[in-house]
């Protein structure tokens, strides 16, 4: 089994190095191919990898090398495969290999489509690090790994100042949580001695009290950036300049999802530590409400699936802060299927509006991008958590786990969010699909993708609507590794209520939204309507002020003290001081070399200067000489 | 009173100030010349003194030296002063400053 | 009644005289020869200089072969003391002569060196530097000291234009004063012990526990003053960048070199015994001068134009560093200052050469001075091998590892360290790397600009010849290499110092 | 041979340099490439024969200079050493590889060879005085290079670098002649070797005295905050060359002598100053970040985020555990590469356009996109990417320093944070975007003679950071010999509990939080 | 009393010819007063005994020290002025004044003379010129001899540079024109 492990984890890093060989070149479709294949090679081994492990195989665990080995500290390249990496690599290679196919059609016509390729099978490799990785060390290396390959792919437009922008932006933010990731790492390591899973799960327990809180704090705030939680949420959107099929693959699949996988991850950890895992499923609701209001108003397709995607971590972080790991990763897997089947449909329809994101301007696409309409319109349902689709599964149980856990704050909470989603889902699907067409005063011809791009996407048409039926083989795979238990509402009533009750909400939601952007009147916003002048409109077009907030009172302040140290610390005072030293030990000498006049009486007359200094000096001593015991202890205080 | 050694002493340390006022004060360097020649003399007055209160030869034979390096000084420096003199025409030190700083 | 005097030759040890009488007898051997036949050549004159020099030397060795077995000799009614410190002064005096004189065959032709006479001055100047060093007594130090600084106010003049008129009057005015100050200062000395000769000074000082403590605050005053003149220190110092400016680089270095050792021993004959006598006053006073010549004269070199005129003021930078040993006082401190000042020769010879053989008869347009920094400028593109050799002295004299000076400077901080002298050690480093400044300024003006005019690029090495050559080349191994002559050095001179009870 | 290996290595470029002068300056190049690559080689060879098994120091050789002062001829490298060497001894080969058309090449060349000489003695030196002597004397040629082939600026640059460094190392020097003093007072002879002085233990008064007048002039080279300022001239002003250089090796000094010095003589003063230091790092790490931030010439940016990388190194040193100050000594080596690369990266830019502000540049990516990926690497080295080899260090630095202060570590750990701003907010400026400038448009991407520096560069930047243990084994070794050797001499009870016993250390983690363990502290 | 009168008379009168001599601004004065100065300073050495002394301050002082000055003075046409500046009299006699007042201070103390041995005694009954001349040829041997040197040289450099070879300076002509001008000479 070992094999299809390693070749699992290096097909993807093979084909980014095989792609990057052409970066320079112009587009090679082979390239997409051959990495399309490789890519597809890595998901099959991970499928078998997979069923071996539903089988009930024993973990996989090799070590491959050392890494560090110094002082106490030992880190090795050590993969483990278990039912938390299994699942997943099966996710990751799933995407991936989809969106690597579907790729190949959208990036048709760039003329750095071999650097794409490049750039997305690295990502895949890294990805694939961060979650089979048997330490933390190593999760670290894919997280940051990631990190890197999303710089690199929001950027990948890098002429665009908006996409570099937000391709740093979304650096320097991961960065920042990071830092925190370091610290954990820090902690666990000066803690427990070892940074292996194994090793610090089953010394956790030993640890007091507050140092396991302050490990889960600074774990959870590397997963927040990851993961793009509230602060660190802004990179998120901003990250939508990248391709489509990055933002698919990328920014709602797989990388954002490697918080909740460290949280995962962790669990032994997060169990011990109550407190903290309120705390996370607090953040996890908030945010989850928090970005499903803003993709009330948003007006940017790419945007507003950035926005629910935000929400569903959040729901995510919700279910993992409450102990239910196995719902937040099933969720995870859910979400991942639908999401990117949403992403690459957003794609699709981008292609076809070139490039056009504002949904205000398009309408009626359903006759135009059949199958687009279908997949995104299922992709919704499932998003809005319909039966019988995947989101009704794993959505739904996060709520038992809130309401069976008693969080009823959380559950309303996040029942609420529910419907938002089901409202934004629908009116991007209503603005984009019905109604009437509002592109063509743009100028603008539609088409269907390529066919193969429709096929890319059809698998996760699929998952998205059967990934219910998963439910049960994966809660039996994962029970063990994550603890994991039913949820039962006590009272059988209480359960039809609440199941029927969220559907009812949903699709009322949905339907509100279909009556409110279904119509023929619908024009593109000028900033004049009277919504649009609503201070709550305002408030969450606006993100609530929280880009502008870092911009004013962050970056600038930064930018600013920056140029104050350079221009008036480094230079004027410290550099200053020293050249200060130096100008006056200059000075000193240009003012008083006018004692050496060239006159001769005045050299005599500084010879007898210098003789009745002396003899002064003589007399006073001569004066002092009683007091020479206190001179001498003086003087030797000096040295003498 | 009985004359002493502090009276010579002293006579000679008032010689040695006129001395030395005499070569801050002079401009004409052939009379700062006669300026160190009394920085000299007033030496010498006092080892002469000294000799003969301590009843020892040697003070009289440092006198000796320093009428003998006085002469020779006076050689040198007249010597000096004549090829100044022919160059310049002047024996004015304060004609003398084409170095400084 | 008078009683015949009845004296054995073997009391008289009349070997003491020896190198001495060497250089007088050559210095007349010199004045014979031109009495025969004049207009002989000088390369004629240097060699003769060098051979007698030479014989002298073999004398000095011969006297410490004698010290090294006996210890101390005493000669001629105890007037000649021939001890260690004598000894090794003698050494770095004739070998120091040896490798100056050989600056006077330039390949042009200075008014100095035409005559005869010049280099019996010469010799007689050195005859009277190595009687003040071998010497106690007062008388014979005044004297001795006159002989050579008459001799050295002549060929000063000699140079024969101007300035350096103007600079031997000068020094010679200021020499006249500090003999003035040394004659009184001895006075005083002996009307309290009743003695002109250091050694007895000091026994009468300490068995009257210097009771006439005035007495000799006066005395001292007066003397360190003639000293201070003669080692320029500050404010003592005024005369020496003016007369090294006005003489010949070649007699410029000598001067920074030879009449400064002379004086050196001197003091550290007379101060040794002060110093260690607890006295505060002389202590503070030493400290002061110390500090002061060492940093004062460094900030004042900073703001030369003229190379030879910095040259000057960085060798009253360095006597001050030297004279630490003296304020310290110990067997290290007085090795110190005699390897510093070994080291400090071969330094000084080298780059006083240099701009020996650089120095043009007239004045280049636009300068104002003989070497002005201006004229150095982008010597590396012109003339790449002596601006190698220049900066190589430069650095030394910076005290750049491990270039001779360093060591000098190495033992004299390690003295300073040893015994205590903590904030001195600190301000010998500082003024180091202050004095970094204006000996980096001249590599810096040779190897970092352009030339400003391109006829002064034949300058540089105008003045060459093989000697010359053979002099700098002498000059820059010894640099070079010196690291390897420390240790024998170290050990020589260390012997030497502490058989003298120094 | 192999006895005198060391040897070979600090004097094969002097005396190769000096028989330089006699060739014709038109084949120069060949010449200086073939003596460099030799050179290289030896240093191969030094490592290939050095036992990674031994803590201690290896290919030692002694030789008395001034037996009577106790100044030796005293070489010998251990794991700490070694791989500066190797550095030092490949970045001169790369740089007169990579050499672009300068006037008076040979001089050139020749300054070099003699800068490698003091670069490979520096870290070679066993004995104070020969280590001060190689130290100094790094001066000379670093100085003419900058004065001789600079910017505007370069005379005030060199002539700054040349005093700051001269005065600090002066005070230093008075401090190796105190500590010699002592050794003579305890022992009764003189020596200057610093292995004799490891034996000494002083009375922490003395060390703290002595640690500070060996940290003027440590601080001043590596350069710490606020002895800083002479490194953006100089490496403003210098030629490329001159700037890899600098950065590479001879920062390395500083921040080596630290390890060398400092730590194993003076460990309760290290504990002692510990905290202040620390304080000066992250000053250095944050401050300098963001006044690199705010500047507007690559090389610039570059030069500040050496000395907030610089920073890190510190505090790796001050861990005063094995795994902060390997990490220290391995980010000394990663340091090295990445931002010696990035010099020649900002070089080859220089040559093509002669400006170095971001302001003329823009979209570079779109011309020359080799360079902008090579460059992209070394971005990411830089900001301590893992599995590149400045992320081990600095990883390891802050692992360590965590142990002795977390707050502390927090702050210090935003350099991952401030890192990333400047370089990246640099990178953007320069190469991404469209381009602007019509001088732009046809720049000549990175040719051959460039690439054969890079390369390598790349290579080194990626291997070390996948596989370090070539080199972190011997280091580690060597560092557990230090920091044992701290544990014993200390003598003040604080510096018996921040320092402690590596070998201990380890069975005392598993259970660290027991209650008998911690009856036992 | 005779030596007190004497010794109160000479210094008078040397002070006041002294001052003269280094205040007056006529060379001849000058000279003039030094002449006596030095003159009268040997009464002192006769008072005190050194009667050697004496007779060689005055044969040398104002036989030859004199002398030269004097033709120095007809050299140098010291008639004409030399312009004096006023201007820092206060400094110069100030620095003087102060100078004396301090040494004075501490010679007003008498001297403690323990433990002093006259190596040299005087003894009674010998002439004065007759012990110093012993004293001389023994001890004072190689003093005497290295002033004799000394004489040497000052006499030497008296004759070079008042020679006339000194008034063509070599050192500031080309060397080519050094070389015509021996040929012209040969």
């Amino acid at each position: 089994m070992e094999k299809y492990l390693y070749i699992a984890l290096f097909a993807p890093l093979v084909s980014s190095l095989f792609s990057s060989l052409f970066t320079a070149k112009p587009k090679k479709q082979f390239v997409g191919v051959i990495a399309s294949l490789l890519i597809a090679t890595s998901f099959v081994s991970s499928v078998i990898l997979g069923f071996y492990i539903l089988g009930g195989g024993e973990a996989i665990h090799v070590e491959l090398m050392t890494w560090i080995n110094t002082g106490g500290l030992y880190i090795p390249f050590g993969f483990v495969v278990d039912e938390i990496s299994v699942t997943m690599m099966f996710v990751v290679t799933l995407v991936s290999m989809l969106v690597h196919i579907y790729s190949n059609g959208y990036m048709d016509h760039d003329p750095s489509f071999n650097r794409f390729f490049a750039w997305l099978s690295a990502f895949v490799f890294s990805m694939m690090v961060l979650v089979m990785s048997d330490n933390f060390a190593g999760l670290f290396i894919g997280w940051e790994g990631v990190g890197l390959c999303s710089w690199g792919l929001i950027g990948f437009w890098y002429y665009k100042e908006s996409a570099t922008w937000a391709a740093n932006e979304a650096f320097i933010m991961n960065r920042i949580a990071d830092l925190g990731m370091l610290i954990g790492l820090f902690l666990l390591y000066w803690n427990t001695g070892s940074l292996q899973y194994d090793v610090v799960f089953s010394k956790v327990a030993l640890l007091d009290h507050s140092t396991l809180i302050w490990i889960g704090i600074f774990l959870f705030i590397g997963a927040m950036g990851k993961s793009a939680q509230f602060p660190l949420h802004t990179w998120l959107a901003d990250a939508m300049e990248g391709p489509t099929p990055v933002s698919a693959l990328i920014h709602a699949a797989t990388m954002v999802t490697a918080g909740v996988y460290l949280v995962i991850r962790s669990n032994p950890l997060y169990d011990l530590v109550p407190e903290v895992g309120i705390f996370i499923a607090s953040l996890g609701t908030f945010v989850a409400f928090f970005a499903a209001s803003m993709a009330l108003v948003n007006r940017d397709m790419k945007r507003i699936i950035a926005y629910s995607t935000l929400s569903q971590l959040g729901y995510m972080f919700a279910a993992a802060g409450l102990g239910a790991y196995w719902v937040a990763l099933f969720h995870l897997m859910a979400h991942a299927f639908f999401k990117a089947l949403l992403f690459l449909g957003a794609g699709n329809v981008m292609h076809a509006m070139h490039d056009e994101l504002d949904p205000f301007k398009m309408g009626a696409l359903k006759e135009k991008m059949k199958w687009t309409w279908i997949m995104m319109t299922v992709a919704s349902f499932a998003l809005a958590g319909v039966f019988p689709l995947a989101g009704f599964f794993s959505k739904d149980t996060i709520l038992e786990a809130a309401f069976v856990d008693h969080h009823y704050v959380i559950y309303g909470v996040l029942l609420f969010t529910a419907a938002l989603t089901a409202f934004y889902s629908f009116r991007l699907v209503a603005l984009i699909f019905h109604g009437n067409d509002r592109y063509s005063q743009f100028g603008i011809h539609p088409h269907e993708a390529y066919n193969y791009m429709l096929w890319a996407m059809a698998p996760l048409f699929f998952f998205a609507i059967i990934a219910g039926i998963m439910q049960t083989p994966f809660f039996e795979m994962v029970e063990e590794a994550l603890n994991a238990r039913e949820y039962h509402i006590h009272s059988e009533a209480v359960k039809w209520i609440m199941l029927i009750g969220t559907q009812v909400l949903v699709i009322a939601s949905i339907f509100y939204a279909y009556r409110k952007y279904n119509r023929n009147d619908i024009t593109v916003p000028d900033g004049t309507s009277k919504t649009e002048n609503r201070l709550c409109y305002k408030v969450l077009f606006n993100q609530y002020y929280i880009p502008y907030f870092y911009e004013e009172y962050l970056v600038k302040p930064y930018r600013e003290l920056s140029g104050l140290f350079w221009k008036k610390f480094d230079l004027r005072v410290v550099d200053a001081t020293v050249d200060g030293i130096a100008k006056i030990l200059y000075n000193t000498g240009e003012e008083t070399r006018g004692m050496q006049s060239g006159n001769l009486s005045v050299m005599l007359r500084w010879m007898v200067v210098g003789l009745v200094i002396l003899l002064i000096f003589a007399g006073a001593v001569g004066l002092a000489v009683r007091y020479s015991d206190k001179i001498l202890s003086f003087l030797s205080a000096l040295g003498v | 009173m009985e004359i002493g050694l502090s009276h010579y002493l002293i006579l000679s340390t008032i010689l040695f100030g006129i001395g030395l006022y005499g070569v801050m004060s002079r401009k004409n360097l052939l009379m700062l010349f006669f300026a160190t020649e009394i920085l000299l003399n007033s030496v010498n007055i006092g080892f002469a003194a000294i000799s003969h209160y301590l009843g020892d030869l040697t003070g009289q034979m440092f006198a000796f030296f320093v009428i003998a390096i006085a002469a020779s000084e006076v050689a040198v420096g007249l010597g000096l002063l004549v090829v100044w003199f022919k160059r310049h025409n002047r024996i004015d030190l304060d004609e003398m400053m084409s170095m400084r700083g | 009644m008078i009683q015949p005097v009845n004296i054995s030759m073997d009391v008289l040890n009349l070997t003491t005289l020896a190198p001495m009488l060497v250089a007088v007898v050559g210095a007349l051997f010199i004045l014979v020869i031109d009495l025969f036949k004049s207009n002989l050549d000088k390369s004629l004159y240097v060699m003769i200089s060098i051979l007698f020099l030479f014989v002298d030397l073999i004398a000095v060795y011969e006297s410490s072969l004698t010290f090294m077995q006996n210890g101390t000799v005493i000669g001629l009614f105890d007037v000649m003391q021939i001890d260690g410190l004598a000894i090794v002064s003698q050494f770095i005096i004739v070998i120091a002569s040896m490798l100056f004189i050989p600056l006077a065959m330039t390949s042009k032709r200075f008014h100095e060196y035409s005559y005869p006479e010049y280099f019996a001055l010469f010799l007689f100047m050195i005859a009277g530097f190595q009687f003040m060093v071998a010497t106690d007594n007062l008388i014979l130090i005044f004297v001795g000291l006159e002989t050579a600084s008459l001799s050295l106010y002549t060929m000063i003049a000699m140079h024969n234009r101007a300035k350096s008129f103007e600079a031997a009057v000068k020094y010679f005015t200021m020499g006249a004063l500090a003999a003035g100050f040394y004659s009184f200062g001895a006075m005083v000395f002996y009307a309290i012990t009743g003695s002109v000769e250091i050694n007895q000074i000091a026994a009468v000082l300490d068995a009257n526990s210097y009771k006439n403590l005035g007495y000799v605050f006066v005395a001292v005053a007066f003397l360190l003053a003639s000293f201070a003149f003669k080692l320029s220190l500050v404010p003592f110092h005024t005369w020496a960048p003016d007369v090294y400016e006005g003489s010949s680089a070649a007699l410029a270095g000598y001067m920074s070199i030879v009449p400064k050792i002379a004086a050196f021993i001197v003091t550290m004959r007379l101060f040794e015994f002060l110093v260690h006598s607890d006295i505060v006053w002389l202590k503070a006073i030493l400290y002061a001068f110390v500090i002061i010549t060492m940093t004062i004269s460094n900030l004042w070199a900073l703001v030369q134009s003229d190379v030879k005129r910095m040259l000057a003021y960085s060798s009253i930078s360095h006597a001050g560093f030297a004279m630490a040993a003296v304020l310290i006082g110990t067997t290290e401190a007085n090795t110190a200052l005699l390897l510093y000042w070994v080291m400090f020769t071969f330094t000084n010879l080298g780059s006083f050469s240099m701009l020996w053989i650089s120095r043009q008869k007239n004045l280049l347009p636009g300068q104002s001075s003989d070497h002005s920094y201006e004229k150095f400028a982008g010597m590396i593109k012109t003339a790449p091998i002596p601006a190698v050799i220049m900066g190589l002295f430069m650095l030394t004299l910076a005290g750049v590892p491990p270039f001779a000076l360093f060591w000098g400077k190495l033992y004299m901080i390690n003295a300073a360290v040893i015994s205590g002298y903590t904030f001195l050690a600190f301000i010998m480093a500082i003024n180091s790397a202050i004095a970094g400044y204006y000996y980096l300024k001249l590599i810096v003006y040779m190897f970092m600009k352009e030339p400003v005019d391109s006829r002064y690029e034949k300058v540089y090495t105008k003045n060459l010849s093989l000697t010359l050559k053979t002099v700098i080349g002498f000059a820059a191994v010894g640099t070079i290499f010196a690291v390897f002559a420390i240790n024998p050095l170290l050990n020589l001179i260390g012997g030497f110092v502490y058989n003298s009870g120094f | 041979m192999l006895e005198n290996i060391l040897t070979i290595l600090i004097f094969f470029p002097l005396i190769a340099g000096i028989l330089g002068f006699a060739i014709d300056k038109n084949s120069f190049r060949a010449y200086g490439i073939a003596v460099s690559l030799v050179e290289f080689v030896l240093s191969l060879l030094l490592w290939f024969y050095y036992d990674p098994n031994i803590a201690g120091m290896q290919f030692v050789e002694t030789l008395p200079l001034i037996p009577t002062f106790g100044i030796n001829y005293f070489v010998g490298v251990d794991g700490i050493s070694m791989f500066i060497i190797i550095l030092a001894a490949f970045f001169t080969l790369i740089g007169i590889a990579s050499l672009p058309k300068t006037p008076n090449e040979k001089n050139m060349i020749i300054t070099l060879l003699f800068l490698q000489m003091t670069m490979v003695g520096v870290f070679a030196a066993l004995d104070a005085i020969v280590f001060y002597i190689f130290w100094e004397f790094s001066l000379v040629p670093m100085i003419y290079i900058i004065g001789a082939w600079g910017g505007p600026l370069r005379i005030y640059a060199s002539i700054k670098f040349f005093l700051y460094t001269f005065a600090g190392s002066l005070i230093m020097l008075v401090g190796m002649l105190f500590m010699a003093y002592f050794y003579y007072q305890t022992t009764g002879v003189w020596s200057f070797s610093i292995e004799d002085w490891y034996n000494l233990v002083l009375p922490k008064s003395y060390q703290i005295w002595l640690f500070l007048a060996f940290f003027i002039g440590f601080a001043i080279k590596v350069p710490m905050f606020p002895f800083h300022t002479w490194l953006p001239y100089a490496h403003g002003q210098a030629p490329t060359i001159g700037s890899v250089i600098l950065a590479a090796i001879l920062l390395k000094m500083g921040t080596y002598a630290f390890v060398r010095f400092s730590l194993p003589l003076f460990p309760d003063a290290s504990v002692f100053f510990m905290v202040p230091i620390a304080t000066i790092s992250i000053i250095m790490i944050v401050y300098t970040a963001m006044v690199a931030y705010a500047q507007e010439d690559i090389k610039q940016v570059v030069a500040y985020s050496s000395i907030s990388h610089m920073g890190v190194i510190i505090l790796g040193t001050f861990a005063l555990n094995v795994e902060g100050i390997s990490g220290s000594i391995f980010l000394m080596i990663g340091h090295g590469v990445v931002s010696g690369a990035l010099f020649l990266l900002v070089g080859v830019i220089y040559e093509r356009r002669h400006t170095k502000l971001m302001s003329e540049f823009g979209g570079l990516a779109h011309v020359m996109p080799r360079y902008a990926a090579i460059f992209g690497i070394f971005l990411m080295a830089s900001v301590g990417l893992p599995l590149t080899i400045n992320f081990i260090g600095e990883f390891l630095s802050l692992l360590g320093f965590y142990k002795q202060s977390h707050i502390l570590t927090l702050v210090a750990g935003t350099a991952i944070i401030v890192g990333a701003i400047y370089m990246l907010s640099a990178f953007k400026k320069a190469f991404f975007g469209n381009v602007t400038k019509e001088e732009n448009k046809n720049l000549p991407d990175v040719n051959k003679t460039e690439l054969v520096a890079l390369i390598p560069l790349v290579a080194i930047t990626i291997w070390l950071g996948v596989y370090p243990k070539p080199v972190l084994d011997p280091i580690n070794k060597s560092v557990t010999r230090l920091v044992k050797f701290m544990h014993e001499k200390s003598r003040t009870p604080d510096g018996k509990i921040r320092i402690q016993d590596p070998l201990k250390v380890k069975t005392k983690k598993v259970c660290s939080d027991c209650a008998s363990c911690k009856e036992g502290e | 009393m005779f030596e007190t009168v004497a010794f109160y008379l000479f210094a008078v009168l040397v002070t006041v010819s002294f001052f003269i001599a280094v205040t007056t601004s006529q060379a001849l004065y000058a000279l003039t007063a030094l002449a006596s100065g030095m003159i009268l300073i040997s009464g002192f050495f006769f008072i005190l005994d050194a009667e050697f002394l004496g007779a060689i301050q005055i044969i040398v002082y104002s036989g030859a020290v004199l002398a030269l000055y004097a033709f120095g003075m007809m050299f140098f046409d010291t008639t004409r002025e030399v312009k004096e500046k006023k201007g820092n009299r206060i400094i110069i006699a100030s620095l003087s004044v102060l100078s004396v007042i301090l040494v004075v201070l501490i010679f007003a103390a008498p001297v403690v003379s323990d433990n002093i041995v006259a190596n040299y005694p005087v003894v009674e009954g010998i002439g004065n010129t007759e012990q110093v001349g012993i004293v001389l040829f023994t001890k004072y041997l190689v003093p005497f001899e290295v002033a004799a040197v000394m004489l040497l040289v000052a006499m030497i450099a008296g004759i070079v540079l008042a020679g006339k070879k000194m008034d063509v300076s070599l050192t500031l002509k080309d060397d080519s024109e050094i070389n015509n001008e021996e040929k012209v000479l040969s």
